[in-house]
């Protein structure tokens, strides 16, 4: 199945790929790590030993940033997986395999629903501080709803449409139906959701940091850094300014993708 | 014409009448703004004391000077009479609560009863009874002479309440204390309004009301301080004082406290048993880079545990230098190699250990971040844990933690021997200190100091501490605390307390 | 009517027992001894010590098992108890109705500033066009693309620091809602002004709004008439849900503006393992959720009530 | 002076021309009537009178209203008094959220400047004079589509324009309904001018007037209605006019086996506890072609679902008389791109089908054939090819299967009239050589006598 592109989209996408091949490949363009702190050389501004400066512990921006990138990329990629699985599986399950079951999801879904999602995460990220995996299960944990609500709109849709009741009257079974009806009409929603889903489990992790939750030392991280450094705003703006840029631009380039023809 | 003047002034004059604030609302003008961190959760002085004595609502019986020595508080004298059996204090006889009452022996009494039953400061302290013996005097009763028990009457936890405070579960209900000011407005846990008592024993404040606000975060407490929506900021974030020294309207006030930033140690860590292991993970900071580069007060840099103004706990041979090359000989000759990944390993085993901090002191989870990386120069994998305070006495406990950085306050209670006990003296320990340190004589030596009455061998007996500590390691101290804190100009007369018991607001003036 | 109430009350029931179980379990799961935690909330980080956990494991009976804390807290909500926070003692009624009151505040304050902004602005981008709907269209998605404290952030040094007009944190004065509540607007005003705009471009594309104007009607006439009503049903819908997960970015504005609201109490209990203030807290929000999208749904059907009956 | 009077007017997209030049000049009592399919322009020529076209196109020539010249933006302040336009679908031209006597109301009184009270009079009495007192309260979706329609020309003509451009004004209503709608508008002309637009030839032949017949954009024919509907001169009039059910052929009748297929007693159909037809009784023989009418919303495509057994009958029995494998039970649908998914190409769908059944890929050629249908046509998926292609598509899928009994579900209402008759007619023969019964729904009574033995009509 091909997707077309937007310019939006096609804009958004390859933000997205200038960001990934930076993540990737950029911390191998200078020496060091994101770890190694020289305490007399601290917020030194950019220049051509470092091409970003140094933090407050006199770290090497560049390769902190493009670690900090690739955490948030793994996790919005994590995310986006786990929970479009999920909540495809039992959107279309709910819809098509009785009312029970329906009912029970249901119930589930309006129970996270009714807690912000926030504090489920802020809960879980308390039963293992600073794990990645644990905010990953939260967030992808919330997550899945979309994908789950969506799904089952759409399969609800069409279980009584003219073309699965054809392929029904053809003799077809559920798995077919899936394959040829019920996949071909959420896969494009699925694009747009995904795509919002990464912004958006990126920004959480961010906020995560803001309050201390989220990942622990040294590792760099979006918004654990953008708390760090603020203190520094007046003195050495430049470095409240690369972690707040680059996040904007990830997330930035996530919603463009996700940006169809509607808006 | 004539009429018209005089009921101009008449209108003139009541006008000024009405805008003049006889005891009006808190305002702008005629209110300090004070922020800190601390929450108060309830008004109970053993929970969040603190908080009402440095705002002057509640006192004590004793304070504290600047050098740590006794001074009379709401007691004008005390005597230590049988051998140190008994303490008789003397009571102020022109005290009055804040709701009018009279401070009778019988209402100190009851208020001394109460807190000797709550957790806090007053636990292990070996009281038999505590009695009025006439309107001016009470005695308090000790089965075993008790050296610091004068430092426990100047603690917060020792604040004298009015009878009527106490609600029938012996919590205070309401804060009816006998400080310069009275509570004109409380919201727990975030803010106080405090108004000023005229009929206050001592200096009667100038300032009408005082307001204290909880921010939690250092970032916003900064801001208020910037934009002059605190008056006074305490608790500043270090990186942001240099910031705030080029404005105008500031000032800065950098206070040394007997506070310390110290690596909590598990001495019977396998890694870590050893006093070679120890000298060798102290050896590997980079105390002055971590002054200057996080805390901004390059002389804060210290390896000792106690600051030099408490002479008789500072010993005076100490270098606080960062020597990488002799540290990894003294691990090598523990037998630890270097793997290929430049890590320490022994028999297999790799160097790794966690460290809990918490994050609500703002320089901790960085100097955190620093000693990481400095003991990672090492060999030795440092795994960082931002957590709850709590996470360090629980993890005393249950002999789970390996290493904990705190900023430990020695000053609590004014004579640091009370804390040492409580860190040094316990069977693995103390909560805030030593976790399983071998050392059986410290621990006889310091409580050969509760009753040690000649200052000079009590000097002596406390180098001796100083001294084991300092070679031994069961905690390794990286800095002492600086507190910065922003003073708006349009105030004088502020002064900081090192014990942190009152924010003295009392000796404060309007800039006029 | 009587059908959607009893229905949602049914909702309600379930949802309060399903979200205070869920957190009383995810609460117990949660590593660490619980008695050091609140004694450390209780006599500040530096005083908690083994003895203070000790007295506080034996005051608040946590040796007791979780069923038959369970079970307590259970019996409890039957009365309409909640409980006593573990740290202060207070009730947890009582405290939750003091920081919902700030939350809530804050919430309506923030949702009115959005429309404010975002109706107008919407609606201008949609009639107008052009360079107007492109500015608008960037500054919205710079908006969505950082997280809300970065608002706030930017806010603060813009309003309170470089030009010194608002208050940068605390609560007490209108003037200190003021930044809080537009940091939630701007965040929610980045969305809302382009669902008006996508909502207004399609009524004003439709073909009863042509033909309103086919029949005669001038075009604030043709706008008055059937477009307001037209646009304000998908837009009161979307209010609706952007209400109801508003708690979301509350959370982080409270924490950054020291606002004493339910979010910051919450996180702040979580931290605590303050567990009944948690469960009244999760429950309150839980309710609310209910009754903010009963009342939605109510709204959306007064103003279309094309879907027939209430049910 | 004439009312309307437009000299070479022209549509371009930009250096596209949409629209040849037209002209016509039109006088008071005088109407006009466009005849065109679907796409041949005929709307953008409504549009372009009115100056309300996108700004994207560009017209040229001149309109003159009323003795004045006029261009688009002037053309504006015409609106609703002077000149005022019907819109194809009156179900999305009326305010979904307000009811129908409200929009008539502020008409009379925002419009025609009346005060309120006159205004609200004169809107009561305009839904009387139309039968719809009683649903004035009424929003869009409560009114049927004919009702809707008489609203909104009721709309369109209270703002006092004599001059009215009807686009498409019966698509989609039943017979009965289109020629009410019709009959009111003549009654509306005589006061003006009528200009209407429409692919149908039965209204073109009952408003008659002055006509035009355009194709793609250009003028094919012109004159007296009447005359061109008798004798076309374009050999595109005259396949439009054949194309009229009215005038297809005589059916031939089918070669009767009298062998039942079903016995259907008594049957009550609906949804949950409301039904919509109730003691339903016929028969069915093999090979039959039985047509099926009835006002819409009365149960035609419930009762397929209800014989297809995809639905529980509410009451009564269906009993099928021959044992015959579930997939030779099938149904056309209406809309073919609605059934047939859009994901794989039309051959991956023939290749699922002929698999999971193991049909002889030898039958497929000489059927495809005789549908019509390419080869080529099948690489492509259902948004590729058209309507009538895809319909035949379906039926190729269905036959192959060796249907008994299909119900057809008006499966050629949303094709043009040519199609129509050829779909209708290939999917009548088709299953008469193969011996399978059908049911044939439709709202066209002309349709339905054209091609079926008999007929059951719902509405009764």
């Amino acid at each position: 199945m091909s997707i077309s592109l937007t310019t939006t989209q096609k804009s958004g996408a390859a933000l997205l790929l200038l960001l990934i091949v930076y993540a990737v490949f950029g911390p191998m363009l200078q020496e060091g790590d994101a770890a190694t702190q020289n305490l007399s050389h601290i917020m030194t501004a950019p220049n051509s030993e470092f091409w970003l400066g140094t933090d407050h512990f006199g770290r090497n921006m560049w390769i902190r940033l493009a670690d900090a990138l690739q955490l948030s990329l793994m996790m919005a990629g994590l995310c986006v997986l786990t929970s479009a699985i999920i909540g495809v599986s039992a959107g279309v399950l709910a819809a098509t395999r009785g009312r029970w079951l329906d009912r029970g999801l249901d119930a589930i879904v309006t129970m996270i629903l009714a807690l912000p999602g926030l504090v489920l995460v802020l809960i879980f990220a308390a039963i293992v501080p600073g794990s990645f995996w644990m905010l990953y299960v939260a967030i992808s944990l919330i997550q899945w709803i979309e994908y789950f609500r969506v799904s089952r709109a759409i399969t609800q849709r069409l279980t009584h449409s003219p073309e699965v009741q054809s392929s029904k009257l053809m003799g077809f079974g559920q798995w077919y139906i899936f394959r040829r009806h019920y996949w071909p009409a959420i896969a494009p929603q699925l694009f747009t959701i995904a795509a919002f889903g990464a912004a958006n489990a990126i920004l959480m992790m961010a906020s995560l940091g803001f309050v201390y939750v989220g990942i622990q030392p040294p590792l760099a991280e979006l918004g654990l850094m953008i708390v760090e450094h603020f203190p520094y705003y007046s003195d050495a703006p430049w470095l409240l300014a690369q972690p707040l840029i680059l996040l904007a631009l990830v997330v930035l380039a996530c919603q463009l993708m996700g940006r169809g023809r509607t808006q | 014409m004539r009429f018209f003047t005089s009921s101009l002034a008449g209108a003139i004059s009541a006008l000024a009448l009405a805008t003049t604030p006889v005891n009006a609302e808190p305002t702008d003008q005629n209110t300090v703004k004070i922020n800190a961190a601390f929450e108060f959760s309830s008004i109970d002085p053993s929970r969040s004391g603190y908080v009402f004595t440095r705002m002057q609502i509640f006192e004590t019986l004793l304070n504290v000077d600047n050098q740590g020595n006794l001074t009379p508080g709401l007691a004008s004298a005390w005597d230590i009479l049988e051998g140190g059996h008994k303490w008789r204090l003397s009571l102020r006889d022109d005290v009055v609560y804040h709701n009018d009452t009279p401070m009778t022996a019988d209402s100190v009494v009851k208020a001394l009863r109460i807190a000797t039953e709550k957790p806090g400061a007053w636990q292990g302290v070996p009281v038999t009874s505590i009695e009025v013996v006439d309107a001016q005097h009470i005695d308090i009763n000790l089965s075993q002479p008790f050296q610091p028990l004068g430092a426990i009457l100047a603690n917060y936890a020792s604040a004298i309440l009015a009878p009527q405070a106490y609600g029938e579960d012996n919590l205070a209900r309401e804060a009816i204390g006998t400080g310069p000011f009275s509570v004109y407005q409380i919201a727990v846990p975030h803010r106080l309004v405090v108004e000023k008592f005229d009929d206050y024993w001592g200096k009667v404040a100038e300032i009408e009301y005082a307001r204290y606000l909880t921010g939690h975060r250092a970032e916003a407490r900064v801001l208020q301080a910037r934009s002059g929506q605190g008056d006074i900021v305490f608790g500043l974030d270090p990186a942001a004082v240099p910031t705030l020294k080029r404005l105008p309207n500031l000032e800065i006030i950098r206070s040394d406290l007997p506070r310390t930033l110290v690596v909590k140690v598990n001495a019977s860590h396998p890694s870590m048993d050893t006093v070679e292991a120890r000298q060798a993970l102290s050896l590997a900071l980079n105390r002055r880079g971590i002054a200057a580069a996080v805390l901004r007060a390059p002389e804060a840099a210290t390896a000792q545990i106690l600051p030099a103004y408490m002479a008789d706990w500072h010993v005076a041979d100490t270098s606080v230098e960062q020597d990488l090359e002799q540290a990894k000989a003294l691990l090598q000759a523990q037998g630890w190699q270097t793997n290929s990944d430049g890590w320490l390993e022994k028999d297999g085993q790799r160097f790794e250990i966690d460290m809990i901090t918490y994050a609500d002191r703002p320089e901790l989870t960085t100097v955190a971040t620093a000693i990481q990386d400095q003991w990672r120069q090492l060999g030795v994998k440092l795994n960082v844990s931002i957590t709850n305070s709590s996470a360090i006495p629980a993890g005393h406990a249950d002999d789970s933690l390996d290493t904990a950085l705190m900023a430990r306050n020695y000053g609590v209670i004014a004579d640091p021997l009370g804390s040492l006990l409580k860190d040094l003296g316990g069977a693995k320990g103390g909560d805030w200190g030593t976790l399983n340190w071998d050392n059986q004589g410290i621990k006889t030596t310091l409580n050969e100091l509760l009753s040690e009455s000649d200052p000079s061998v009590y000097r002596q007996k406390a180098q001796t501490v100083a001294q084991a500590l300092y070679d031994e390691k069961p905690l390794i101290p990286v800095a002492s605390y600086v507190q910065q804190t922003a003073v708006n100009k349009r105030l004088e007369g502020f002064r900081f307390d090192p014990y942190e018991r009152s924010y003295f607001l009392n000796e404060l003036s309007w800039v006029k | 009517m009587r059908a959607l109430l009893l229905k949602r009350l049914l909702q309600l029931v379930a949802v309060s027992w399903g979200v205070g179980t869920l957190t009383f379990f995810l609460m117990r799961a949660l590593p660490g001894d619980m008695a050091y935690r609140i004694a450390a909330s209780r006599y500040g980080m530096d005083a908690v010590d083994n003895r203070a956990a000790d007295m506080v494991r034996a005051e608040l009976g946590l040796d007791q098992s979780a069923w038959s804390a369970y079970w307590q807290w259970f019996t409890d909500l039957l009365s309409w108890n909640l409980g006593n926070s573990l740290v202060s003692g207070a009730p947890v009624t009582e405290q939750i109705w003091h920081m919902l009151g700030h939350s809530v505040l804050l919430a309506l304050a923030g949702i009115l500033l959005s429309i404010l902004i975002a109706v107008p602005l919407g609606l201008a981008s949609a009639f107008k066009g052009g360079w107007l709907d492109r500015v608008l269209l960037t500054i919205s998605t710079a908006l969505r693309a950082v997280p809300v404290f970065v608002i706030g952030l930017l806010a603060v040094i813009m309003f309170a620091l470089e030009w010194n007009l608002l208050p940068v944190a605390g609560f007490g004065t209108p003037a200190h809602l003021v930044l809080p509540a537009l940091t939630l607007a701007l965040s929610l005003a980045a969305i809302s002004n382009r669902v008006v705009h996508t909502e207004a471009r399609r009524v004003f594309g439709s073909s009863f709004f042509e033909f309103a104007r086919m029949k005669g009607l001038s075009p604030s006439q043709a706008f008055m008439r059937h477009g307001a009503r037209n646009i304000a049903v998908p837009v009161v819908a979307f209010l609706g849900i952007q209400l109801i997960t508003v708690v979301e970015g509350v959370v982080m504005i409270e924490s950054l503006f020291s606002w004493p609201g339910i979010g910051h109490g919450l996180a702040h209990a979580i931290f605590a393992r303050d567990i009944p203030l948690i469960q009244g807290a999760a429950l309150m929000m839980g309710v609310l959720f209910v009754v903010m999208n009963t009342l939605v749904d109510i709204a959306c059907h007064y103003l279309d009530p094309r879907g027939g009956q209430l049910s | 002076m004439s009312l309307i009077h437009i000299e070479n007017l022209t549509v371009w997209a930009g250096q596209t021309e949409l629209l040849a030049p037209m002209s016509l000049t039109l006088e008071k009592g005088q109407r006009l009537t466009i005849l065109g399919q679907t796409g041949s322009g005929k709307s953008l020529l409504a549009q372009a009178i009115m100056g309300n076209l996108p700004s994207s196109l560009r017209t040229e020539g001149k309109v003159t209203l009323f003795g004045d010249e006029v261009n688009a933006k002037q053309r504006q302040r015409f609106w609703g008094h002077r000149i005022s336009m019907l819109p194809q679908e009156p179900w999305n031209s009326l305010d979904p959220l307000m009811g129908a006597q409200p929009q008539l109301q502020e008409t009379y009184q925002l419009v025609a400047g009346q005060s309120a009270g006159e205004a609200r009079q004169s809107a009561d009495y305009t839904l009387a004079l139309q039968g719809l007192s009683d649903s004035g309260h009424k929003r869009v979706d409560q009114l049927s589509g004919g009702m809707a329609q008489r609203v909104a020309i009721a709309c369109a003509m209270a703002g006092g324009a004599s001059v009215l451009l009807a686009d498409e004004p019966t698509k989609g209503l039943d017979v009965s309904r289109r020629d009410q709608v019709v009959e009111q508008l003549l009654t509306q002309s005589e006061q003006g001018t009528l200009i209407t637009i429409t692919h149908d030839v039965a209204v073109a032949r009952k408003i008659g007037g002055h006509m035009m017949v355009i194709k793609a954009g250009e003028l094919v024919e012109e004159g007296d209605a009447e005359q061109i509907l008798k004798a076309p001169q374009h050999a595109f009039t005259q396949a439009l006019i054949e194309a009229d059910p009215v005038n297809w052929p005589a059916p031939e009748p089918s070669t009767q086996t009298d062998k039942r297929l079903l016995d259907v007693e008594d049957l009550t159909i609906g949804y949950g506890t409301s039904a919509l037809t109730k003691h339903l009784s016929f028969t069915l023989d093999e090979g039959e072609v039985v047509g099926v009418v009835g006002d819409s919303g009365c149960g035609k495509s419930t009762l397929g679902d209800t014989l297809l057994g995809v639905q529980q009958p509410l009451g009564g029995r269906i009993k099928r008389q021959r044992q015959a494998a579930v997939q030779q039970w099938q149904k056309l649908y209406q809309d073919p791109t609605a059934a047939v998914s859009r994901a794989v190409s039309l051959r991956t769908l023939l290749e699922d089908t002929i698999k999971l059944h193991n049909i002889d890929r030898a039958r497929i050629a000489p059927l495809m054939q005789q549908l019509g249908l390419t080869d080529a046509l099948l690489n492509r998926n259902s948004e590729g090819v058209s309507g009538g292609e895809l319909q035949r598509f379906c039926m190729l899928r269905v036959l192959l299967l060796d249907p008994v009994f299909l119900f057809a579900d008006e499966p050629t209402s949303r094709l043009d009239p040519v199609t129509q008759r050829d779909v209708s007619k290939l999917l009548v023969d088709v299953a008469k050589q193969n011996g399978c019964a059908v049911m044939l729904v439709s709202h066209d009574p002309d349709l339905i006598a054209k091609r079926c033995d008999r007929v059951i009509n719902l509405n009764h």
